[in-house]
């Protein structure tokens, strides 16, 4: 627990920042809107979102319980299967030459109008929503770990080499750490972009969902409690980008403490 | 959230049917929701599936068998019958679609003629109605200014960015932009050359041709029909019924209420005192069909008398 | 075959390093030949940048040689590798940044799939030897130049070679460490009979540790000096005081200085080699 | 040659996949409102290329501005993330979660703020974008090695001097990571924002071709937003060969 | 102040660095104290891991001390770094990849502002003086050991500072560049009136290039022994053969080897350091 431990605690104690720059905003928002100088419709007060929230706060709870199903179940699914993507087409080199090139052109795709091509093979359901996410997850960690398990240093490589390590070892005790920072840039990347592949596959599609709400809310001009749910999609992506801020935390051990400041300004013990 | 409505009991013996809607449950689809909570597929034993519809075109779930019955409007059936479609209509819900223009009072437009020299903010669904519309009402493409507008958009106009909107919803939008204080004039498609019915329901034909599936979807209509008798009756009682029930998710009642007396005039018309609620009015949907040839949305004039196979006679709806 | 069969140890023939980069042309290595025997133990010294890295870095087969053959008991490089029968202790002792020291040290076991419980006793072993018990747990960037490269050499010594190659191991360490460490070294390979190719630039640690001291020109580096020294292979300190042991340093010292004017020499001349043992 | 041989095998893949996929159209006789065969899409696209490139134009014009300007501000940012422990802390979290707010859905009120044309899209495009140079820059720029920044730190290098000579090479990996990804992103979202409000575009052009039903345009309109966003990500990576020629060498053992 | 003006030159007093990580708490220099006059020139010799690094990392402002104070000419390491009076030499002659060799020497002349002009003129000599003339092209990975530890030094040179600061910066050259370099470092070091510290392994080199010689002893690294040389600064290879040199490389061997045992040496005993100078 202690190191871990520790370093989660350090971790949670740096969310104090955001919450004090959300509250910030927050108080600028505030002021702007009673201003008048900013139409409700453009712009509610937060009061008045606040007030929504309150007042939907289960349809509004049940709606995120859905955005985050499938943000969740998306950022999972595309996670897992970049990894495992990422490693075969490292090794298997004509796989790769064959196969990256078409899923990179898969990211091309606008997915505006891949969603409602998926609703008619997978259904209204949950499941095309989740593709959706799974796919941009999928793509934005795959081009993150390709470059990443090919970046460790040639020193490294070689040593490995002349130690006669197979493929499967390089792969374990090499590229997954070299790899480390690519993926984590990745996965804060997905965690902020699920939740909103989320929420636009609900807004296009979706009968549940915060997208859902926003949608339904903005067509019945409902301005408060589509704001409400945009806050709280928000909110969810904050979470989402705090938990991983964690696991970055824990994940490289190796690395000199004081992270992106210069080593060169904190070296030593003070 | 959703509501997946599954029917209440499914009896072995009882005969499947698949809706696909054109939009999430609100009040406009109150009849299918009613005859599934009240047990009326039930006693007509059928199971009925609901799926709420989005931005996938009905017409695609009904080509790709996704769903047995898809809530269509008379252009978009005689469109996709042009692209080799074969759908056939079984009845409507409303005698002529709620898709309209709306316009700001103060901006002087008080008959469709009037949008000459004004700023229409249009919304990309609807563009493929402007020159149909615009050869109507007399006005060329270059004596309005056109503004693209988004399709949940009502600020545009409130904000007086633009004088007029289309299209909008009858029953929702111009009640939002009057509660912001903007009083505001509506003109139904019908009256701007396209007298397109709205909300109809569309099978393929070989479900059609099927005497046992024929013989469901009669019975089906008869039970929305008797729903649809209720709406009629007590229009606010409707709305709220879909509401208290999580029919609708995140709808505001007060809006709900205002469309379902609203749209209680879409549904019962003259027309159909004479000739049934649900019925297909032949006549609409020859109009329609010379102007989906003008728009080009056709290759050629479609034949609408195969397309027509109303069955609100045979079920023996009510004529009110 | 016949030909393979005398040839035990390390054997190096008409070999040729060419680099080609952006249009730059540089041969590290020209036409060198070398035949260390079974057991004994080679020094190469050199100017820097002769190319003798190069020379360890094609016996470990991370550089595949422009021409010319190398063999370690008769196997090619990739061979040998595949075999684990070398350790190379490179010149930048890398580390892996993410292990402590002891799992760094324990690396060559872990990928040959020793048991965890004897790779830690050998692993622990090494770490005494040169001197860095108590550090187990420390990542690279927290251990010194000299604690790096003494690392490096416990790694390669875990292994228990057949071949040591090791390239200038002692360079950052002050002379107690080194000439301690040299003598460990010296029992550990006069115990396990290994061949040793050591690359050193101390005249007098090449002379402590050789049987043969192998002297390159500058680039492009070919032998141009080849002393045998006939100290046999139970060294202790007091070889230093042998008079012998200045002789071959003044010698070799010269052969240093004078790398640019001597002509190459060949050794152990072979009219043919055999094509299928030419490297590529 | 080479690249000849390199373009090889996807070429043979997607022959295959395109075969498969006009086989089992045209031999399950599956509806052109469903999925139309790739013949009829290579025949809509044949039939509509003076429309469609004209369209495209429009995506790619706003694409391009979106993705300049993102990229701008993303990199911006992370400086300003580098060198500010509290920013980083404070404001790194509200920037990314900033990005979840479904713009798409407020697209309208960017129309409000920016009026109708090119604006809005090239904000959406901008911030879609942006996100994934930020994120991968930041780390990117907290990559460069201790002993590199102590060096330059010895040589009393200003901050600036830093970032140009160190951190900046140090990170171009990751950024032309991020670039690659946000290359496409940046098309996705000029379309998403087309598809919501616009009267030219290839966004506009699949809504249009959706309302019509002409289900072969719409997949016209589509592949060639894929080809597009494939030669941005192509652009991409010619571009960072020439960025970092000193891994030229590394990368090839 | 008048304290101040009083000790040019370095000076470190009291000097005292603990790492500590993780938990684990390393003194790497203990209590130390150390006086290199204005323009003399001093060696640290030590066992491996006993702290060099660490002071000199201490002088040039890389980390920061535990406690004690540290001067060059008067200024702390920050002020001595921002007034670009002295150049570090570092340990791992550290390079910029994505720089070629030419570009990687001129580095710290163009981070001062120097015009491009004489920037390449100065770096063409350092080049030309370590031997690297022909590979101004070549990307540090493409260079040897040696190579790029002599364009380390070079671009330490290009800076012509007041204060050289050298953690082994010969260790990977063959003998024979290393002689001709420490004779071409005198030469810089008499003409300028530079102040050299350098940490070495090399008994010899030490002797060679120092007035006075400190030996640390190991961890926690204090000064156990401290050597005047009587040389002068007109040094040349005839220093050898001088039998006072041989004397003095006994007795600093027989210094490092007694490491432990010898008591720590104060030197330059101060009452009460300057308060206002504690680095810190
Ligand atoms: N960043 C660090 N974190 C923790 N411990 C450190 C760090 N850097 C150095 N040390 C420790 O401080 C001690 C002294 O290290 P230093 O590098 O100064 O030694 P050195 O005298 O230069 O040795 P060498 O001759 O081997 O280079 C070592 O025990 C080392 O483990
Ligand atoms: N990857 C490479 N690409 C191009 N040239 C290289 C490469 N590696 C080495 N060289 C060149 O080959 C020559 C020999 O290098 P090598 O590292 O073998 O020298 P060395 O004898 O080990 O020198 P040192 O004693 O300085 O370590 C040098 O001139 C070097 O510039
Ligand atoms: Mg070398
Ligand atoms: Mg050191």
């Amino acid at each position: 627990m202690s190191r871990v431990g520790r370093r989660i605690r350090d971790g949670a104690g740096g969310m104090r920042a955001p919450l004090a720059f959300l509250a910030a905003a927050l108080l600028l928002w505030q002021v702007v809107t009673s201003t008048g100088l900013v139409k409700f419709y453009v712009l509610p007060a937060p009061s008045t979102v606040l007030e929504a929230m309150a007042r939907y706060a289960p349809t509004i709870a049940e709606e995120s319980l859905a955005t985050l199903t499938v943000a969740l179940a998306g950022f999972g699914l595309g996670t897992v299967a970049a990894i495992a993507v990422a490693m075969t087409l490292t090794y298997a080199r004509l796989v790769r030459d064959a196969v990256y090139p078409l899923l990179l052109a898969l990211r091309a795709l606008p997915f505006i109008a891949i969603i409602p091509i998926l609703v008619v093979i997978m259904g209204t359901g949950y499941e095309p929503r989740i593709t959706v996410c799974a796919l941009s997850t999928f793509l934005t960690t795959l081009v993150n770990l390709m470059r990443g398990l090919r970046s460790a240093d040639a020193e490294v490589e070689e040593l490995m080499h002349t130690l006669n390590a197979t493929g499967m070892q390089r792969l374990l005790k090499v590229r997954a750490y070299a790899a480390r920072p690519y993926l984590l840039a990745a996965l804060r990347i997905s965690a902020s972009s699920c939740v909103i592949e989320a929420t636009v596959a609900e807004w296009i599609t979706g009968d549940s969902g915060l997208g859902y709400l926003v949608q339904i809310s903005g067509y019945t001009f409902q301005i408060g409690l589509m704001w409400a749910a945009i806050v709280v999609a928000s909110a969810l992506t904050l979470g989402l980008v705090g938990i991983i801020t964690l696991v970055e935390r824990v994940a490289m051990p190796w690395v000199p403490r004081g992270g992106v400041g210069a080593a060169a300004r904190q070296g030593g013990a003070a | 959230a959703s509501q997946q409505a599954e029917p209440a009991t499914s009896a072995e013996s009882s005969a499947s049917l698949t809706i696909g809607l054109n939009y999430v449950g609100t009040v406009e689809h109150f009849a299918p929701y009613y005859a599934l909570k009240e047990g009326l597929y039930e006693k007509a034993g059928l199971d009925v599936t609901i799926k709420p519809g989005g931005d996938t075109p009905p017409s695609t779930l009904l080509a790709a068998g996704q769903v047995d019955v898809a809530v269509m409007d008379t252009l978009s059936t005689i469109t996709a019958a042009d692209k080799g479609a074969d759908f056939v209509a079984i009845a409507t819900e409303y005698q002529q679609t709620p898709t309209s223009m709306t316009c700001r009072k103060d901006s002087g437009v008080s008959k469709p003629a009037d949008l000459a020299g004004k700023t229409l903010g249009l919304k990309q669904a609807a563009n493929i109605y402007l020159p149909a519309i615009l050869s109507t009402i007399g006005v060329t493409k270059d004596q309005i200014k056109i503004v693209p507008i988004g399709g949940q958009d009502v600020s545009m106009i409130i904000a007086g960015q633009v004088d007029c909107m289309f299209s909008s919803f009858a029953f929702n939008e111009p009640r939002s932009i009057e509660m912001a204080g903007v009083p505001v004039t509506v003109f139904p498609l019908g009256d701007l050359g396209i007298p397109s019915q709205g909300n109809t329901y569309v099978t393929t034909r070989a479900i059609y041709d099927d005497p046992a599936k024929r013989a469901v979807l009669v019975k089906w209509i008869g039970a929305i029909a008797e729903a649809y008798e209720v709406l009629l009756r007590d229009p606010e009682a409707g709305a709220r019924y879909m509401v208290d029930n999580a029919f609708t998710t995140g709808l505001d009642l007060d809006q709900q209420i205002y469309q379902s007396k609203t749209q209680a005039s879409y549904i019962a018309t003259e027309y159909t005192a004479a000739n049934g609620l649900l019925a297909l009015n032949p006549e609409a949907w020859e109009k329609v069909a010379q102007v989906a040839k003008d728009l080009g949305l056709t290759s050629s004039l479609v034949d609408t008398k195969p397309l027509i196979g109303d069955l609100s006679k045979e079920a023996g709806t009510a004529k009110l | 075959m016949a030909d393979r069969r005398h040839r035990e140890g390390i054997v190096v023939r008409g070999l040729t390093m060419t680099y080609e980069r952006r249009g730059i042309t540089t041969t590290a290595v020209a036409d060198c030949d070398l035949v260390v025997p079974k057991g004994s133990w080679a020094s190469l010294l050199g100017p820097s940048g002769c190319g003798k890295s190069t020379l360890l870095k094609i016996l470990a087969d991370i550089v595949k040689p422009t021409s010319g053959l190398v063999t370690m008991d008769e196997l090619t490089p990739a061979e040998a590798r595949a075999a684990r029968i070398f350790a190379l202790v490179s010149q930048q002792s890398t580390m892996l940044p993410w292990r402590r020291l002891a799992e760094n040290v324990e690396l060559g076991l872990e990928l040959a799939g020793i048991p965890k419980r004897e790779r830690r006793a050998r692993a622990r072993e090494a770490i005494e030897l040169v001197g860095l018990s108590g550090f187990e747990k420390a990542y690279p960037h927290e251990l010194s130049g000299g604690m790096r490269q003494r690392a490096a050499i416990a790694r390669a010594l875990t292994l228990r070679p057949k071949f040591l190659l090791m390239d200038e191991p002692f360079g950052a360490l002050d002379e107690i460490t080194r000439e301690r460490l040299n003598f460990e070294l010296i029992q550990i390979l006069e115990e396990s009979g290994a061949t040793l190719l050591l690359v050193t630039h101390s005249v007098s640690e090449a002379v402590i540790l050789s049987d043969q001291v192998a002297v390159m020109s500058p680039r492009p580096g070919r032998i141009v000096h080849l002393a045998s020294l006939p100290f046999g292979h139970h060294r202790t300190p007091a070889l230093r005081d042998d008079p012998r042991f200045a002789a071959a340093e003044r010698e070799l010292r010269r052969a240093l200085g004078n790398g640019h004017e001597v002509p190459p020499v060949r050794i152990a001349p072979e009219p043919e080699p055999d094509p299928a043992l030419l490297a590529g | 040659m080479r690249r000849l041989a390199r373009a090889l095998p996807p070429g043979l893949l997607l022959v295959a996949v395109l075969a498969g996929w006009e086989l089992y159209v045209t031999g399950a006789g599956v509806s052109s409102l469903v999925v139309p065969s790739p013949s009829r899409i290579a025949a809509a696209i044949a039939a509509n290329h003076a429309d469609l490139a004209h369209h495209a134009l429009v995506t790619i014009m706003e694409a391009f501005l979106g993705f300049a300007l993102g990229n701008l501000v993303a990199i911006g940012c992370a400086v300003a993330f580098t060198y500010s422990g509290l920013l980083r802390a404070g404001a790194y979290p509200l920037v990314l979660a900033l990005q979840a707010v479904p713009l798409v859905a407020i697209a309208p009120i960017l129309v409000l703020w920016l009026g109708p044309g090119v604006p809005s899209k090239v904000l959406l495009a901008a911030f879609l974008a942006y996100t994934v140079t930020l994120v991968n820059l930041v780390r990117g720029l907290a990559s460069a090695e201790a002993a590199t920044l102590e060096l330059l730190h010895t040589l009393n290098a200003s901050r600036r001097q830093e970032l140009v000579h160190v951190r900046f090479p140090a990170a171009l990996p990751y950024l032309f990571t991020g670039l690659k990804l946000g290359a496409s992103a940046a098309i996705v979202a000029a379309i998403a924002a087309e598809y919501i409000g616009a009267l030219q575009g290839l966004g506009y052009l699949i809504h249009d071709t959706r309302a019509r039903l002409d289900n072969e345009y719409l997949w016209a309109a589509v592949v060639v937003a894929a080809v597009i966003g494939l030669a941005s990500f192509g652009l991409v990576v010619l571009a960072e060969r020439w960025a970092m020629p000193w891994r030229r060498g590394l990368e090839e053992t």
